[in-house]
């Protein structure tokens, strides 16, 4: 198996001819700002989990150069089709870090509006988004709106037969779709070995007839330029293609996972090497792009997010009854709305209850 | 042809529904050139162009889901899964997704998707192309379901599902496509959404159906005249939302109703029904609600179906059980 | 551990039968090196050996299909899901095959297949992991739907249900996982399949529950004594078969019966239950057979699960209706 | 796109070298003998349907070689799963045609015991019988038995989500199953060019780490020596095989449907030119091995499986009510021997009524 393409090693020496538009001195602060404030949020979501401030958090340390490069090649008018691994990427998006945690606080399915950041809600069940962005490139298309769908997936999640139907269906209409699988080498406790005997997961591209590629997870510039090159193809009318980023789960699978049952820790000392964020932090030091000013303005801003973050979800959120009923169908049934006064008297009465006792206590 | 058979009535509601709005595209297995294995697509593609009808790949996961993905964007995606049994691969994408992506988004994002579902048996098909799933559709909040009984039902119940802001699984009784209608159906009104028809009054006892099995209950009603029996007819045309109204007041009424359908009886619908009845209509009831259903097995041979799918006999077997007169 | 709570019994149950007969093997996603996300599985791999407890890729389609043909070849696969909502891309193979080969083959090839299932709510868990499903099983001719609510049956009812030669759907309650049994479920004697039974005795209502209801009913009953009611509580265990008999004698003695269960009420298993209590004792109901159950509502976010699940309040709310005394 | 391999190319003459042992004489008889008697079957059964003693027959004339050449590679203890599509294979597999017909005719589901011929039930759901072919393997194999399995599916069945979880499942464990796709080109009206993108079905092969392979569906002697090949390795432990077979669907769908709606005539005839018999005919003509003792031993004996086909698909099949409940489970439950108590009586009854009727009639 040969290495998977990138431009910079583990060290951050550049080895391959990075594209002059990724070295423009913005595009690499702004790449750096991203990373920092990413792996910031991510830190801090992990800890609210462990307060029990969330219910459960899967962190994505480790794989920051794919959520962040990746997202960073979207244009505004495309679509972003995330999973729950990828709450790091939806604040790289632009959604609101309480809304893209709201999930995982647990009182909303999903808490930011989809139209406003052009981003599916989180999904859960795997690959089964990928055939809904597989549609809405289909209607964006059809509708001679010129965008492209990014859509995420996991390496387990590829041998799930919804990734399949949605490749075929992408290719068979030349839908503008970029699929990304981090491959971060483990589904939940299967390791990548026992998920595929392909040599690699691009070596599936063919059998869709799209272009397949193998990328550097670790590297933000690679997957920043891999995927922004696949999604230009797909809005000019080239159709799909499929990218596979080699990174590594640093972290459990969630909060409520302990992978030492099931991996060595010499093998995560050797992916701690391949850090995404120092590999690029050494390149840019190198360039002399990473002054102590930028770095500070990013630590700065990335501790204003965790801040700010905490600080909301100290706040608990409050239960309207009517919330269970009035998003089921554009209109409640019938049936739903006894449902609901039932609960609303059910509640009153607990309520009139614990005031009564209160009063009775104060007397 | 158009709009005479309940065949044609949906292929009638399917095209001027795609000519009201553009929204609207045709997708499924075969339903371009080939116009369905059924033809109820026929001439959509010729008239409307490959672009808003035109066939898939063979995944009906990828079929509804792409339908998901296209309601996303706005389109109003009518998709076709062929037969009953062939509509399970999709499963996943309908309880998982279909039904409560608007209630995720908290109305944000509704998927004004219709699933076009040929079910049932009486065609003589082999395994797997007479099965009636409506109990898992109507046991999964967020979805509606909605079974006509009549051609004209058919355009007009297709048209309010097209229309409706929520996911509509529409099953179409495929041993009804090729009866003739007595009026011209795209003429008839389009009945709200939501309302039971009482197609024959009646003193007795009351017959609560739905789809194919609404003939068969006509015919039970008019056969039991014979016995000196006067029975109602309900059609309840939508099972989600369900008229519950209407059926307790008919039931209230009459004071004894026998539930007809396909599918097995065990966890079926009618179950829902006579739990129902029985719990809103209890002081009201002279007699047990009866059930007249297809048996608890695997759908048979075709050779042997008419003995598990509920006929005329079985049904007036259930009404003599209610100690009218 | 082993043995003392639900989940122990269950690791129990799947290391005694591994042990007795080899052609059992367990597999599915995170059973092997993990032991499973609720480590149900503990230990299995390192006591029998990677080829008789192993990991999948992920495709549950694949892990059912891959059952059923291992179960063609003789050997007894039990295989977990991991999550209710994701047992859903298996239904095609779960309602198509697994169900209907033993029938189609008459008799020649049966399925020995146990598909466990950990579901329903309660544990604050995030979307698609509250799933109660067991509705679209018991409509499903061809299937065994078992689901336990004490250690002591989740140990019995797995021995059975992998000795029996039809495929059984195996719901197991995963709010109860984690509570302790009273005695050590291994000792108990084995149910017999399709026997339902009295958890209490109660002379004014019956309280009917499976699963993870069980201990809200027996909680509920509890309660009732202050309000001066006497309810029992019957645990049905397997709902495919059902304990008919059981059911009809309790309620006909009684004359009152609520039914409780964490799925959405419509067309809930709860509605089979009334229906068949209408049918069948109907002279002996002096009160409408009442249902607690799940809204009728996608499942909620977890902060808000409690007003979404049954509870004693409901269940006292639904006795208070039926006119005891 | 490159030709598919093959030895004979469509006028039956030789291109490639055929290994020594299908050259064998008894080898090249029985091959043809077979071809013969499944389109006679094949031919009969169509007559049979439109005459309405089946309810529908989907033929596959035209795919005779990939019917044949593949089960004449299968040793007895292998094991077979066919399609709906693949009566002439069963009967190849030496199962007794009224039993392969036996879901046609409508009495029951599967005619046949797949234990006696290691068959398994002919089925419908598209794809859904791979992945049963993968457990069956994956037990053979963990108990030791030297075994192989065939699998069939069609072009279309290729994009079902089932054959990719199946195919993904057969390469990890290393299944001993040989994934035959029978591309007839056409899946009901949806021509194989709007099936998938990609440039042939083999090349999916290498996205699951397993070998693939493209061969001329038309030339029996490609098919049973790829199947061969694949079958023994995979006995020897070298795990599963994809192949695609080039054929195409001669007739319709199935006796119900009506190609004329969605191609074109000259396209039949073209590969009409490439008929499987005419060329092995060819072949074994030049060869002096198809001596008109041999052509005329397989006729007779295609005429004689015929009649006494038609002279069986006759008899009306007797209908048993208990035949309904009796394995729905291994011990029918109550409710269902009260269900077929019911229908008993609801007999017996109608019976009396006619009996009646009848004496009536004779007073
Ligand atoms: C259809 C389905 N099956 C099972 C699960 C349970 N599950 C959640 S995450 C996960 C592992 C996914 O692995 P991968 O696709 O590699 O993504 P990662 O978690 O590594 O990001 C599993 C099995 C699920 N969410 N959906
Ligand atoms: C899951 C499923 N979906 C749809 C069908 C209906 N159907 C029966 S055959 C067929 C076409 C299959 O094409 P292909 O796989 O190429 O096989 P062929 O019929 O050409 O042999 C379809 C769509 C089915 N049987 N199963
Ligand atoms: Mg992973
Ligand atoms: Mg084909």
């Amino acid at each position: 198996m040969s290495a998977p393409e990138m431009f910079l090693d583990a060290d951050g020496t550049q080895i391959g001819a990075i594209p002059a538009d990724l070295l423009d001195p913005e595009t690499l602060v702004e790449t750096h700002h991203a990373l920092v404030l990413a792996r910031r949020f991510d830190m801090q979501a992990g800890v609210l989990a462990r307060q029990g401030r969330l219910v459960v958090y899967p962190s994505a340390l480790g794989q920051e150069a794919c959520q962040v490069g990746a997202v960073l090649a979207l244009e505004p008018e495309d679509w972003f089709f995330p999973t729950y691994r990828d709450s790091m990427a939806m604040v790289v998006r632009g959604i609101d870090p309480v809304e893209v945690l709201t999930p995982q606080r647990g009182d909303r399915h999903c808490g930011h509006d989809p139209y406003e950041h052009r981003t599916a809600p989180p999904c859960t069940p795997l690959a089964t988004q990928l055939p809904h962005a597989v549609g809405l490139a289909m209607a964006a298309r059809s509708r001679g709106d010129r965008l492209a769908v990014l859509a995420f997936c996991g390496d387990g999640a590829s041998s799930e037969g919804d990734f399949h139907e949605a490749l075929n269906f992408a290719a068979v209409y030349q839908a503008p779709v970029v699929f990304l699988v981090q491959n971060n080498q483990y589904a939940i406790s299967v390791p990548f070995r026992e998920q595929t005997r392909a040599a690699s997961l691009a070596a599936k591209a063919d059998g869709y007839g799209m272009p397949g590629r193998r990328i550097d997870g670790n590297d933000v510039l690679m997957v920043r330029h891999a995927v922004g090159e696949a999604l230009a193809a797909a809005r000019a009318g080239a159709g799909p293609a499929l990218i596979e980023a080699v990174t590594y789960r640093m972290g459990p699978h969630t909060t409520a996972d302990d992978p030492s049952r099931y991996r060595d820790p010499e093998e995560e000392r050797l992916w701690a090497a391949r850090d995404p964020l120092a590999r690029f932090g050494a390149f840019l030091r190198e360039r002399g792009t990473l002054t102590e000013i930028v770095e500070k303005a990013a630590e700065a801003d990335a501790e204003a997010l965790a801040d700010d973050l905490r600080a909301r979800l100290e706040q608990e959120p409050v239960f309207d009854p009517a919330d269970l009923f009035e998003h089921v169908y554009a209109e409640p049934t019938q049936r739903l709305r006894a449902q609901a006064a039932y609960l609303r008297a059910q509640m009153d009465a607990e309520h009139a209850a614990a005031e009564a006792a209160a009063e009775g206590a104060r007397r | 042809m158009t709009g005479s058979t309940l065949a044609g009535a949906v292929n009638s509601a399917l095209r001027d529904a795609m000519a009201a709005d553009e929204r609207v595209v045709v997708f499924g297995e075969d339903v371009g050139r080939l116009g369905g294995v059924f033809r109820v697509t026929d001439g959509l593609r010729a008239e409307f162009g490959a672009e808003r009808c035109f066939d898939t790949p063979l995944a009906e996961a990828g079929i509804l889901g792409a339908a998901i993905g296209m309601a996303m964007y706005g389109l109003r995606p009518v998709v076709e899964l062929q037969f009953d049994a062939f509509a399970y691969p999709a499963f996943e994408q309908v309880v998982s997704h279909l039904a409560r992506m608007g209630n995720r988004t908290r109305g944000r994002m509704r998927l004004p998707v219709v699933v076009r579902i040929p079910y049932g048996g009486g065609i003589g098909a082999v395994e797997h192309h007479s099965d009636s799933s409506e109990a898992y559709a109507v046991h999964t909040p967020g979805l509606h379901v909605f079974t006509p009984a009549t051609a004209g039902d058919a355009y007009g119940m297709l048209r309010a599902a097209i229309a409706s802001p929520d996911p509509v699984l529409f099953f179409e009784p495929k041993r009804l496509y090729h009866v003739r209608a007595e009026t011209d159906p795209a003429k008839e009104t389009v009945a709200p959404i939501g309302t039971a028809v009482l197609r024959r009054e009646g003193a007795d006892a009351v017959l609560i159906a739905y789809g194919p099995a609404v003939p068969i209950a006509l015919e039970a009603a008019a056969a039991a005249r014979t016995e000196g029996w006067d029975l109602a007819v309900l059609d309840l045309r939508t099972l989600v939302p369900l008229d519950e109204e209407t059926i307790c007041d008919v039931v209230s009424r009459i004071g004894r109703a026998v539930v007809v359908h396909e599918a097995a009886g065990f966890g079926g619908f009618g179950a829902e029904l006579a739990a129902l009845i029985g719990e809103r209509c209890f002081a009201r009831l002279a007699a047990p609600v009866r059930r007249v259903t297809g048996l608890d097995i695997p759908y048979p041979p075709p050779r042997w179906e008419r003995h598990h799918l509920p006929n005329v006999d079985r049904v007036l077997d259930a009404v003599a059980t209610l100690g009218i007169r």
